[in-house]
């Protein structure tokens, strides 16, 4: 039983990392790369929430990261909408066309359904890729900056206070959901299908509910990351980008709200250590990828929970 | 004394790392080379290198770094169209010179302050190109090209000088940069009425197979274009000989040899030629030319302002003029951050397995 | 311990401890079975009977102890080599491969034997189970839960074992055909088999074993010969619910 | 309350289930037995909706519900347990327990996320009612356990207590006391029949005859899909089909 | 019309060929792990590498496939011993971030020591297009397309008629049990590693000359392998070719009839419609488990 005050303590803990940060990060580079990891982490989670508690797999993330991503750069640039209604165009866009295919994608299981996934993302990704005369095509778009009521959020501090806020509401809301009895119905699915639908879980509902919240929570995460960056590509929409994010998921680990962050700042923090081994770079993160399943399979925090607890060993 | 900062971000990996690659190793080799010959106003240059695995996204936090973090006098990089424009907000916001590597028009029209690039744009590739066909009489073009950004943004381009030169395209096909087959494509082509000949454009491997599935259709008599996104040898080892016959724009180091003496260019292509060879043991390609082209251009900016200072350093690039470089000879302005014009390509036919000079 | 055998033991296991993660299931295991002999393992659930087997099997870590089978330390070899030392089991929860019809996990049952003996094995087996050939092209998933029991046992038999361990065989099986089960045991054992036998159906169990142990928590509490740990008051308000 | 009428079942050419019929009456305690492969657990997922009949009816308080999804009959106040455990053993027992209140629980995403005070506050009750249940179904001892952690026979209660918590009108239990001793399994007997006295009716499918006979009210016997007989305890003991198919003699 | 329809099948098989012996290797482990390893495409890649480079650094063509496909072969084996043996009891979802890692590392290392540039190996015999119906393919079309089918014709028998191939499918359905009828599971999974490492350098080598070869050429073929490979259903070697083989002529006749820009996304809108009428594929097991 996960007694109130662990759980809150975890958000406390989180909520006093991230007001130190900024305090103890001088270098605005290291700021960036703070922001980059709070966005991720907040697409991680919703994810997680997806793949982790729920066992649907998605290899298509990405494409909705990138089509929250895109809205925000379309419709600002060429229609002149203000940014926070393309993104929440973007969102509902998104939102309903998760809904649409959720039904019939989530009847799929294991590795049909990360196919059909996949297929999703690629299909939204080629899309992005082609009507150029929207999406500025192969080589990217410009995304102006976010603004709301000609209230401009510039510079490394103000994008991080909104990335740090997102990043704990995302937490919170997670935490809440996993400990409530959708998110238990969510696990449930997991475990035993038949057996949630026998306790009452309308199964096909429930997936949909958080394939629709996953996408969604991802498309707003792209819209934001789009004007925190500036400019944007189809890359950002694509398959590897998708296996990006699962791996952020696993290495951190499936079922771990504060697996995700970990994952999504490991993952993004190794990219840019990893510079130094010129040439070596993709060779040293396979092989730490390699490493850190093998010695933590459940991924990083549940298995160093899952150590610490085997400190202290009870009888039966 | 200090250092003077070069930073880079190149796509050393991932899909563009056959054009980063070269960049990355052109820029060591000369870094070194000028060093050995006692650095820049007294100082020694220091290259800070990033890949961004040709993902743009990473350019742009690999730019942030740069910037912030370790401070360089001057940028070089962005392999790629999609690269440098996710880098160019960042240069304009924090007024550093910036020699981008990519091809698109786009990088320089409308023209930005602290943005400049060394490689030919795809629109004057697509003119180059027209420019021969309306010699040899041709007037239907199917075109052929790749979903890169590269392909993407030279199809746009060629789209748009079509009429100029009184070029119709009678087909518009694409195939995708990791494509193994374009029969499909090339039948269409050959099927689109009254078609004179094929402009294919597109980088690396992608328009080999083209060329090979050419052959197996039997087109020889549809006269094949490439872009001097192919202007490598490479290209020939790889297409062998249904390659003869196709003609392409190439900047002049791949025909080095071929050069009469008189040629600006043939001094700064034989020795480039020469270096590359001699240190890395393969054929220099003109991707690394661009990079050679952007590291001499800054190096001659900071010696005629005299200091690494930004300002000073953009202005001086801006003013540069009669500068000769591997891709051609460099006539900076205001309004044209490239300065380089048609002259700079040279329209070459594959003859004998070798390229050969048109005149 | 009294010593209950007579002949020589075909295993013995001693002071064997295996742990599940942190949680320790079996405390010093110390257990004898003589060559032919039918030995049976009561427990309430929960005490480690399913865990002792494994362990025997080489399909759970033992952390100390050591487990001699016919006169070889066998606790590190590697399950495979088990079995094919003679050690088969009929595993708790029946775990037939259910995507493979009942004729190949018969078939895969005498993976370790060779081909010659396969197509007179399969005939006794379906002898046995007659319901078996009835569905031999069936997919195994697709059987009854009893149906899938009987694939279990038959499975375990085609690997002719030296030594059968056998996890509660009787689960799910109609009355009648728990005589039969239990008759089949009895069968086996005159023709030299040893069996470790766990059974929830502890009076049939102990009616008929040579040595029947209890185990509780993880700890082997009480010995003796079956007959009479089934007169033993604890054994019956424990296990036999009288 | 539930009644079945000519239901049939069949997968390619096996009948798993042929033309049964039979009521369940309010408060009852009702079992089926029958031999190995005739078709009990076929006929629990047909009534339960886990399989769609290929024929027949199936009357629950007064609403056909044949081919109905498992989790609108859960609705209606149907709950079961399996024969071949299903237990989410990616979750701690205590909260597969409470899966089963689902449907008595808030089941909107945004409150759960916000975890809005009434939610909380359910929660926490069916925290420790299915905590209750655990205990009364003889494994409290896991209460802070994980699924995973439980021996074979500590999960299947596992199940009766899930199943309860859902507050049913009517549990369709699946050979409950497989793989229990027989001193455990006069623990379900008693847990059994505490259930049928509070209302809730039973449906039982069963191997073991002491525990079918002694609580039974109502048996129907089934044989290569058939009702072979149907009856009281005594009437069906004596049943001399049904010794041949099924007890054999010394029964 | 007759003769552009038939050039669009005939360039859809051969893609489509190749996506085949792709999707076999994914089919192969799949069947002993239930591991999809994404590192399928590294092998292709590495198979197609080797042969080009050591033929065109002299040996003679059968010597340098040879070579390239036992190293490769010991490549799989390696990596099984290496990376996947030490994990065996993790969730398969991590054993595939696993094969991620490894095809990460393979990629890395061939790019560091064999370079990023694009190789091409002579065709088996020869590049004189041959004319069929009307419309022409490369004769070494036909080596990819006989290729194919012997290997399917192999697996088959292999999965369906030998021991071995039976334990390895006991294997991946139920490792524990498996073990309880003696199978050396580890030697299961070994062999299924060096196999399809040695199938994929088959396929990497036989594409090579039609679609050159480079660092990276394993990526899109390990892709569509894998789509090709879930589309037939993960099951056996027929899924498999019908797999790639939909999805390569789907491809040509999209690039064809329809749109050469979608030509990538208009097939997996067709997968995606056969997967919501046939959710395990088109030769996908039946459900086998029961409540
Ligand atoms: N996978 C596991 N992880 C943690 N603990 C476990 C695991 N499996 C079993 N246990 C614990 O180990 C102990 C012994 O379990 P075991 O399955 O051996 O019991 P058993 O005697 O076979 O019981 P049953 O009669 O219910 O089958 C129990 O306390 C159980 O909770
Ligand atoms: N999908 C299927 N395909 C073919 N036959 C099936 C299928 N499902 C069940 N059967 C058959 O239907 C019959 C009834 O099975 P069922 O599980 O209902 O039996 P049961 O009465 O519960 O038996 P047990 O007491 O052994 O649990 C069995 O013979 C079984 O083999
Ligand atoms: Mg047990
Ligand atoms: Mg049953």
């Amino acid at each position: 039983m996960k007694s109130l005050n662990q759980r809150y303590a975890g958000l406390l803990v989180l909520a006093v990392i991230l007001a130190l940060l900024p305090v103890v990060l001088t270098n605005p580079f290291y700021i960036d790369v703070a922001i980059r990891i709070a966005l991720n982490a907040v697409v991680v989670i919703a994810l997680n929430l997806l793949m982790g508690y729920t066992g649907q797999i998605s290899l298509g993330h990405a494409g909705f990261y990138g089509m929250g991503a895109y809205a925000s750069a379309a419709l600002t640039t060429h229609m002149n909408w203000p940014p926070i209604l393309a993104l929440v165009v973007g969102a509902a866009a998104t939102g309903v066309l998760a809904f649409v295919v959720a039904r019939p994608i989530l009847k799929l299981k294991g590795h049909t359904l990360a196919m059909a996934t996949l297929g999703l993302g690629i299909i939204i990704s080629i899309a992005i890729n082609n009507e150029s005369q929207w999406t500025g095509g192969p080589d990217g778009i410009g995304v102006p900056a976010f603004t709301l009521f000609d209230f401009t959020i510039e510079g490394e501090k103000a994008w991080y206070a909104v990335s740090a806020a997102l990043l704990l509401l995302m937490t919170w809301f997670a935490l809440n959901l996993i400990d409530s009895p959708v998110g238990r119905a969510l696990q449930a699915i997991h475990g035993s299908e038949v057996a949630s639908r026998v306790a009452g879980v309308d199964t096909a509902k429930f997936k949909a509910r958080v394939f629709v919240l996953s996408a969604v929570v991802a498309s707003i995460a792209g819209s934001i990351s789009a004007h925190y960056i500036g400019f944007i590509t189809p890359g950002m929409a694509g398959f590897f980008h998708s296996i990006e994010l699962v791996t952020m998921v696993v290495v951190g680990g499936m079922a771990s709200v504060f697996g995700s962050i970990i994952g999504a700042a490991l993952l993004t923090v190794l990219p840019q250590l990893l510079q130094t081994f010129e040439g070596w770079e993709v060779v040293v993160f396979g092989v730490i990828l390699m490493v850190t399943m093998i010695f933590m399979p459940k991924g990083l925090v549940p298995s160093i929970a899952q150590r610490l607890r085997s400190r202290k060993p009870k009888e039966v | 004394a200090e250092t003077i900062k070069i930073g880079s971000v190149l796509s050393v990996t991932g899909p563009a790392a056959f054009l980063g690659d070269p960049e990355l190793k052109t820029l060591q080799l000369y870094v070194e080379k000028i060093n050995a010959a006692g650095g820049v106003l007294g100082r020694k240059l220091e290259l800070v290198h990033y890949d961004d695995g040709s993902d743009a996204a990473k350019a742009n936090s690999f730019t942030k770094r740069l910037i912030e973090s370790d401070k360089v006098n001057v940028l070089i990089g962005g392999t790629t169209t999609g690269a440098t424009m996710a880098m160019a907000p960042l240069v304009e916001r924090a007024k550093v010179p910036f020699i981008s590597l990519a091809g698109a028009v786009v990088v320089i029209d409308p023209v930005k302050k602290w943005v400049f690039k060394t490689p030919h744009t795809d629109r004057m590739a697509a003119e180059k190109v027209f420019e021969d066909m309306k010699k040899r009489g041709i007037s239907k073009v199917g075109l052929l090209s790749e979903t890169s950004g590269f392909g993407a943004s030279g199809r746009k381009e060629t789209q748009a000088v079509a009429a100029k030169y009184g070029i119709t395209l009678v087909a518009d096909e694409t195939y995708g940069p990791k494509d193994t087959d374009t029969t499909a494509q090339l039948t269409r082509i050959k099927s689109a009425p009254g078609v004179q000949a094929v402009f294919v454009f597109g980088l690396g491997q992608g328009p080999a197979i083209v060329t090979k599935n050419y052959g197996q259709l039997g087109m020889s008599a549809v006269p094949m274009y490439q872009s001097h996104g192919v202007a490598s040898d490479e290209y020939l080892k790889l297409s062998g000989k249904v390659a003869e016959g196709v003609r392409l724009p190439t900047p002049a180091l791949l025909i080095a040899k071929a050069l009469p003496a008189s040629d600006a260019q043939k001094a700064i292509v034989t020795s480039y030629d020469k270096d590359y060879r001699d240190r890395y043991k393969a054929e220099p390609s003109t991707f690394g030319g661009y990079a050679l082209d952007a590291l001499n251009l800054s190096v001659d900016a900071i010696k005629r302002a005299g200091s690494t200072d930004g300002e000073k350093v953009r202005a001086a690039l801006e003013t540069t003029k009669g500068f000769v470089g591997t891709t051609g000879v460099f006539n900076m302005s205001p309004k044209d951050h490239m300065g380089l014009d048609l002259s700079a390509f040279r329209m070459v036919e594959v003859k004998n397995g070798d390229w050969q000079l048109l005149k | 311990m009294q010593d209950t055998t007579t002949k020589q033991p075909i295993l013995q296991v001693s002071g064997l401890d295996s742990h599940y993660g942190p949680i320790k299931a079996l405390h010093g295991i110390d257990i004898q079975i003589g060559e032919g002999q039918l030995v049976a393992l009561v427990g309430a659930n929960g005490a480690g009977k399913t865990t002792l087997l494994r362990a025997i099997s080489g399909v759970q870590p033992s952390s100390a102890g050591s487990i001699r089978f016919a006169g070889q330390e066998i606790g590190s070899m590697s399950a495979d080599k088990r079995v094919r030392a003679g050690i088969c089991q009929v595993p708790e929860g029946r775990q037939v491969f259910g995507p493979m019809t009942v004729e190949d996990n018969l078939r895969l049952g005498a993976y370790t034997r060779p081909k010659q003996d396969f197509a007179g094995d399969l005939e006794r087996m379906y002898a046995l189970f007659p319901v078996l050939k009835e569905k031999r092209h069936l997919l195994a998933g697709m059987l009854s839960g009893g149906q899938q029991q009987m694939l279990a046992m038959a499975r375990a038999l085609m690997g002719r074992p030296k030594l059968l361990l056998l996890d509660e065989p009787s689960m799910g099986l109609a009355p009648l055909l728990i005589r039969e089960i239990f008759r089949i045991v009895e069968e086996l054992r005159s023709q030299g088999i040893t069996i470790f036998l766990v059974e929830q159906n502890a009076h049939a169990a102990l009616a008929i074993a040579d040595v029947g142990y209890v185990i509780e928590t993880g700890s082997i509490t009480l010995t003796g010969p079956g007959p009479e740990l089934l007169a033993n008051e604890q054994v019956q308000s424990a296990y036999l619910g009288m | 309350m539930l009644s079945i009428e000519n239901l049939s079942k069949s997968f390619g050419g096996v009948h798993a289930v042929q033309d049964v019929s039979f009521n369940v009456k309010q408060g009852s305690i009702h079992s089926v037995i029958g031999p190995n492969g005739a078709g009990k657990t076929t006929l629990f997922n047909l009534v339960t909706g886990v399989y769609t009949p290929t024929s027949g009816r199936i009357m629950f308080n007064g609403e056909n519900v044949a081919g109905m999804a498992p989790d609108a009959l859960a609705r209606r106040g149907m709950s079961r347990t399996f024969q071949n455990l299903q237990v989410c053993m990616n979750m701690s027992a205590l909260d597969n327990v409470m899966v089963g209140s689902h449907l008595r629980l808030n089941q909107n995403l945004f409150a759960s996320m916000l975890r809005l005070p009434a939610v909380r506050r359910a929660d926490e009750a069916c925290r420790h009612e299915a905590a209750e249940l655990m205990r009364f179904c003889g494994v409290g001892k896991y209460v802070y356990s994980d699924a995973g952690q439980m021996s074979y026979g500590a999960l299947k209660r596992l199940e009766i207590a899930r199943a309860l918590a859902a507050k049913p009108k009517v549990i369709l239990l699946d050979e409950p006391a497989a793989g229990l001793n027989h001193t455990e399994t006069g623990e379900i007997e008693e847990l059994v029949r505490k259930v049928a006295q509070s209302g809730i009716t039973v449906v039982l499918v069963e191997h073991d005859m002491k525990l079918v006979m002694n609580l039974s009210d109502h048996i129907l016997v089934l044989d290569y899909g058939k009702k072979l007989a149907e009856g009281t305890a005594a009437e069906v003991r004596a049943n001399p089909d049904v010794i041949a198919a099924y007890l054999g003699a010394a029964a | 019309m007759l003769a552009q329809f038939l050039q669009f099948l005939y360039s859809g098989m051969t893609v489509g060929s190749a996506y085949a012996l792709a999707a076999l290797g994914f089919t192969i482990i799949y069947n002993t792990s239930g591991v999809i390893n994404f590192a399928q495409g590294e092998f292709i890649m590495l198979g197609g590498m080797l042969a080009a480079l050591l033929s065109a650094g002299g040996v003679p063509l059968p010597l340098a496939i040879i070579i390239a496909v036992v190293v490769t072969g010991a490549v799989g084996v390696l990596m099984e011993k290496v990376v996947i043996e030490p994990a065996r009891d993790a969730q398969v979802v991590t054993l595939i971030i696993i094969t991620i890692g490894a095809s990460l590392t393979i990629r890395g290392l061939v790019q560091i020591f064999l370079g990023k540039g694009t190789h091409a190996l002579a065709p088996f015999s020869g590049d004189t297009p041959i004319q069929f119906l009307g419309a022409s393919l490369l004769p070494q079309s036909l080596w990819v397309l006989g290729v194919t089918l012997l290997v399917v014709g192999a697996l088959a028998w292999f999965f369906g008629r030998t021991m071995l191939g039976k334990a390895m499918l006991a294997t991946s359905n139920n490792r524990l049990a498996a073990q309880l009828v003696g199978i050396d599971t580890r030697r299961v999974l070994l062999l299924s590693f060096g196999l399809a490492a040695l199938l994929g350098a088959v396929g990497g080598i036989l594409v090579a000359p039609i679609t050159y070869t480079s660092y990276d050429a394993g990526i899109m073929l390990g892709l569509k392998g894998f789509v090709a490979a879930v589309l037939g259903g993960l099951g056996g070697g027929v899924g498999a070719v019908v797999g790639g083989l939909i999805l390569g002529v789907a491809e040509s006749m999209t690039a064809g009839y329809i749109s050469s820009s979608y030509k990538d996304a208009v097939p997996f809108v067709l997968i995606l419609l056969i997967l919501f009428f046939m959710p395990r594929g088109l030769f996908g097991a039946k459900i086998s488990e029961r409540v």
